[in-house]
């Protein structure tokens, strides 16, 4: 479904890699993998079209992403290391924004119960900027629970969030690639990823630490 | 009466001064009576909601 | 027999004392309202002649000073509560002081645009740079400023703290403010401190203006306390008291 | 399309009156930056007069582009800006509710305001009117320019300098034809209509062209 | 101490410097709103002269207060300004720093490019003289007071402009005595002496209270 | 050393707790647990003076720490969970500066070496805006390399860092602890925590998650 060829970027002026080619089948989870500084963030926001690779081309059900342009993002759902959330919103307000301009269709009934799912119940109602640092993340991601996009793209998901809200998310992604989705993500904490079929990543190692 | 409302020629001047006075002393008082009342409602519906919820 | 006074700083203590004054001082501002209105109205001269020759737009004056008068003291009250509050940390402070800004920006608002509504028959102009009217203009701003920053920030205990540093800041300020646009030229600076001239009104005139000052000054305490009312109610939601006034509110 | 539009509008405004302040705030500062010149200048009616057209454009250009300093920031600071880059909808859209968003807000009040800042400055009747409706002609065009800058100057340290460096420029001739169309009218309304004209077209152009811009814009700002 | 504020400094300044931009845009900024007013006023050279004063420091104040929106909100944002409180100097020296360095950035560079200005609107050459003292005296004061309201709204959606209202009013005494000095420099630059008097006895008077309230506007804006 | 009497926080309308108190001798870490939004971060911000609490005390060697003020900071060593550094400056100069302020005499080999040894070589000169999420918190994190205070006080130090550099912060946490210095840290993920004397104090739920 996804089809990266011979892809390369660069940042600032180091070449992160270079040649890099994969595809991806429906119902994959791709765990990229590397040090601090090896280009997954790179590598996902050039997944995305956020970023203009210096080569190579990246197809989506065969066409390249860059033809496919709004339609691509239609089927995509990305979270960056931002929440990209308004504090002086509520959740509820937030995930309804972040619905309706995904186009779904979604009545508040379904907002709430995706709020009570992420363990935010009693907080749905208070700006997000009052909330604790995991409390936010957990905003952010109950867009998963009620995503259909069939691309999800996680940059370090679990970072911030409490043992009981990481299980949570690893079934949220389990049954996301069950039902034939891709996903796409990086983590450096050792999270036992419960997923049918895994596809692993490994960056080129940024450099070298010592002690 | 007529004489009285019209201050001598000045009335647009005499009554708005008069008239924005009253508006905004009356709006105060109501507002504020208003507010009381919302505030008490407001925290009795809560404390009823979480009576409902503890037993 | 020993009052202790600090048990009032406690604002559980205080509400209903505050409840208590909100309809004594309510009562006596309506009582010289409308005493001061009455005499404004049907005992004084309609028309000042002499070295003063105005029509019966003079009538303003009955709101237009006092309102000028409350604006000036209800910012000293307003910073000197904020003064308190930032040295001994009572909350209570704080909320009187939040209590009085929004009344303080009323009167101040009444007396530009009293203030206005009199320049354009007396001289000519609803607004002129004249000192005095622009020293009120920027007292409103500086109630305006207390107001707003209160407002955009959400916690209250840093609402409080951020708005009282303002209000005393501005407080040290006023004077230097007032005092440049008195004088702009500060070499003549002595030519232009005689203006007011209370001494030369006509006695009817004074006394109902002294009359309708001191309702004004008392519809500023009920107000001010009945506010002060709400915004207990509002900043112990969660104490016990309030939420048994609450149930007892809700079932009468 | 017309969901997302609608959606994106409300959510800018519920933003701005969740602090009541911000929609208020705007028009302060328009209202403060004209006051503060009788100060510097001294009070001679003639002088106030001759003064009014050019401050209320100034201080109204200056408002807007204050608050246009914050029309993407926070978006792009929290991550929802990205977010709206990866929606299915064109982004020269999303881009013009969000300038709506900021004219409704900064832009409109500032006309009603008008005739209150007129008197001061003594300003005769027929010119209030006419600064009325140059205003509201005008501030659209540069919010909607101002737009463009915004986007260009994203995430630069220092962007609200640099941005009024890169619009204030683009604004010149709405000050210059919106001033001219008040001064015009001092005396007959009626010679004032070229420069309605005039600042018509300005929005009409603007209107088609700069979220096209503003997108494009954006886009290079988040790479 | 002495080492903490010059390092400070020096941070700042090397800031400014890594966006080479930053140090003119304040400049240009002044500069660009100074020449709008010829444009929306007429070029008449008695009008301008007239106006010359006023709008000089009216700019000077706009250009200071727009750059002072930054002064702490960007060591917010990244965290440094809460690694500031907990360091074991006085925070008022680390405000003062901060302001220093702010001033000789936006400040200093309005001092020395307003002879320009002055020939612009017609100036005489007294005039020109006081104009330029007038402001080495007065900008300090601004930044130091703007200071406090930038510490004041510092994370405040809508903070810029949320400033100007808590601000600009408290910029009025400097404005009338800064202006003034220009104005009764016309004919003889003797006259003025009262007014640079009082432009300095506010500078003392802001010097010793405003680090002071700053730094406890500060510890509020980040508890 | 550090003692807490009797401490209550509050966050918007909530009481996050109350009541709390213990004691910490020279040699300990305190491991403070507790789910998203149980008050960990407040906490922390309090026992550093940066949040007025409502009410309890805190005191420093047998001091109340409102009175010590200044000379408290000085003992005090604090990450939030903001990195403190300038994006514009580089790590070289970040670095510098920070240990100018803290009051350290250090000469320039000091600091390369402490950039080193975070598995920064070759970075040290980038503006640290041109570094990736994990590498900014390296530079952040390489004052502990240099720091002299006895007090620690870390929200989440472990949070984008990769596996090398989780230990590498480890054994900078035990050897500061070994030496005799305190250390109070927060984290979600399960690190084994290799030094002396752990101290553990777990923070009431702050709500509840149903999965
Ligand atoms: C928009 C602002 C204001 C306007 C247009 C205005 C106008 C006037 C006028 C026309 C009078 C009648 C007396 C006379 O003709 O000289 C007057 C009297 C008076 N005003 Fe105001 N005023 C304004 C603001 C203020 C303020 C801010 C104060 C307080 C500081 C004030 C205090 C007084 C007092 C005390 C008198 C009566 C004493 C006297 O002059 O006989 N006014 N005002
Ligand atoms: N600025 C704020 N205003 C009001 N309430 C807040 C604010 N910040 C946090 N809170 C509330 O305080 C509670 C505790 O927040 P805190 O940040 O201390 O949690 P935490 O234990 O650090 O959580 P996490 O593991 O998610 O970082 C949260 O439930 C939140 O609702
Ligand atoms: N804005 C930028 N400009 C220039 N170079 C950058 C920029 N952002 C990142 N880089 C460089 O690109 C490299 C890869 O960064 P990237 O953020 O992709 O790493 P990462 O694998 O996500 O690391 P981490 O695990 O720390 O998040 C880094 O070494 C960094 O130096
Ligand atoms: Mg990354
Ligand atoms: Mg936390």
């Amino acid at each position: 479904m996804l089809q990266v060829v011979d892809l390369a970027c660069r940042r600032g002026d180091r070449r992160l890699f270079s040649a890099l080619g994969f595809a991806l089948d429906p119902g994959v989870l791709l765990h990229v993998r590397g040090r601090n500084g090896s280009g997954k963030t790179t590598l996902l926001r050039a997944l995305c079209g956020l970023l203009l690779p210096e080569q190579g081309t990246i197809r989506w059900r065969g066409e390249d992403i860059r033809t496919l342009g709004d339609e691509y993002h239609g089927d995509l759902l990305y979270f960056g290391h931002l929440n990209g959330i308004k504090g002086d919103l509520t959740g509820i307000e937030n995930l309804r924004i972040a619905a309706t301009l995904d186009g779904d269709r979604i009545d508040t009934d379904d907002l709430w119960r995706a709020l009570a799912r992420m363990g935010l119940e009693g907080f749905e109602d208070l700006p997000t900027r009052m909330l604790s640092q995991g409390q936010k993340k957990r905003v952010a991601l109950a867009r998963l629970v009620l995503s259909s996009a069939p691309l999800w793209i996680l940059d370090e998901p679990f970072t911030a969030l409490d043992k009981d809200a990481v299980v949570l998310l690893q079934t949220l992604i389990a049954n996301h690639v069950d039902a034939g989705g891709l996903a796409i993500l990086t983590t450096h904490q050792e999270v036992p990823l419960t997923s049918g079929r895994i596809q692993r990543l490994d960056l080129g190692t940024g450099f070298d630490t010592e002690h | 009466m007529k004489e009285f409302l019209a201050q001598g020629g000045y009335a647009f001047f005499v009554w708005g001064a008069y008239g924005m006075a009253a508006l905004l002393l009356i709006v105060e008082v109501v507002v504020l009576a208003r507010r009381r009342r919302t505030i008490l409602t407001r925290i009795g519906r809560l404390v009823r909601m979480r009576g409902a919820k503890t037993p | 027999m020993k009052v202790n006074w600090f048990k009032f700083a406690a604002p559980a203590n205080f509400y209903p004392v505050a409840g208590w004054l909100v309809s004594v001082f309510a009562v006596l501002a309506a009582a010289a309202i409308l005493i001061g209105l009455y005499w404004g109205f049907f005992e004084t001269p309609s028309v000042l002649g002499g070295t003063n020759p105005q029509k019966e737009y003079y009538r303003i004056i009955f709101i237009h000073v006092p309102a000028a008068w409350m604006s000036m003291w209800l910012y000293l009250v307003l910073a000197g509560w904020c003064a308190i509050g930032l040295v001994f940390n009572t909350r209570l402070s704080y909320m009187m002081a939040a209590a009085v800004a929004p009344t303080g920006a009323i009167f101040t608002f009444l007396a530009l645009w009293t203030g206005a509504l009199w320049g354009r028959p007396s001289w000519g102009t609803y607004w002129d740079w004249d000192p005095r009217l622009t020293s009120e203009l920027i007292l409103f701003f500086l109630y305006l400023g207390y107001i707003a920053l209160h407002s955009a920030i959400d916690d209250t205990r840093r609402a409080d703290k951020a708005a009282a540093l303002l209000a005393i800041v501005g407080l040290i300020c006023v004077p230097v403010i007032f005092w440049s646009i008195n004088c702009p030229d500060p070499t003549q600076c002595a030519a232009l401190h005689q203006r007011s001239s209370l001494s030369q009104m006509e006695s009817n005139i004074l006394s109902s203006m002294l009359i309708m000052a001191f309702g004004f000054w008392m519809y500023s305490f009920a107000a001010a306390f009945a506010r002060l009312r709400g915004i207990i109610l509002e900043r112990e939601a969660d104490t016990a008291w309030v939420q048994e006034l609450a149930t007892k509110e809700a079932r009468r | 399309m017309g969901r997302a539009f609608l959606s994106l509008l409300r959510r800018d405004i519920t933003l701005a009156m969740r602090r009541r302040t911000d929609v208020l705030t705007t028009l302060f500062f328009f209202v403060i930056v004209v006051s503060l010149f009788p100060f510097g200048v001294g009070s001679e009616q003639q002088i106030l007069r001759q003064l009014g057209p050019g401050v209320v454009w100034v201080a109204a250009l200056l408002a807007s582009m204050l608050a246009l300093e914050r029309l993407f920031a926070a978006d792009y600071e929290d991550g929802t800006l990205e977010q709206l880059l990866l929606t299915r909808h064109p982004l020269s859209l999303l881009v013009l509710a969000k300038v709506t968003a900021h004219w409704l807000l900064t832009g409109l009040p500032v006309v009603l305001i008008a005739p209150l800042i007129g008197m001061q400055y003594y300003l005769p009747e027929t010119a209030i009117v006419a600064m009325m409706l140059a205003l509201l002609v005008g501030t659209p065009v540069l919010s909607l320019v101002g737009a463009i800058g915004a986007a260009l100057t994203l995430g630069l340290r220092g962007g609200g300098i640099l941005l009024s460096l890169l619009i204030l420029p683009l604004y010149v001739p709405v000050l210059v034809y919106g001033a001219g169309a008040v001064t015009a009218a001092f005396t007959t309304p009626a010679e004032s209509q070229p420069y309605f004209y005039l600042l018509g077209a300005f929005l009409v152009l603007s209107l088609i062209l700069a979220p096209l811009a503003s997108a494009a814009a954006l886009r290079i700002s988040l790479e």
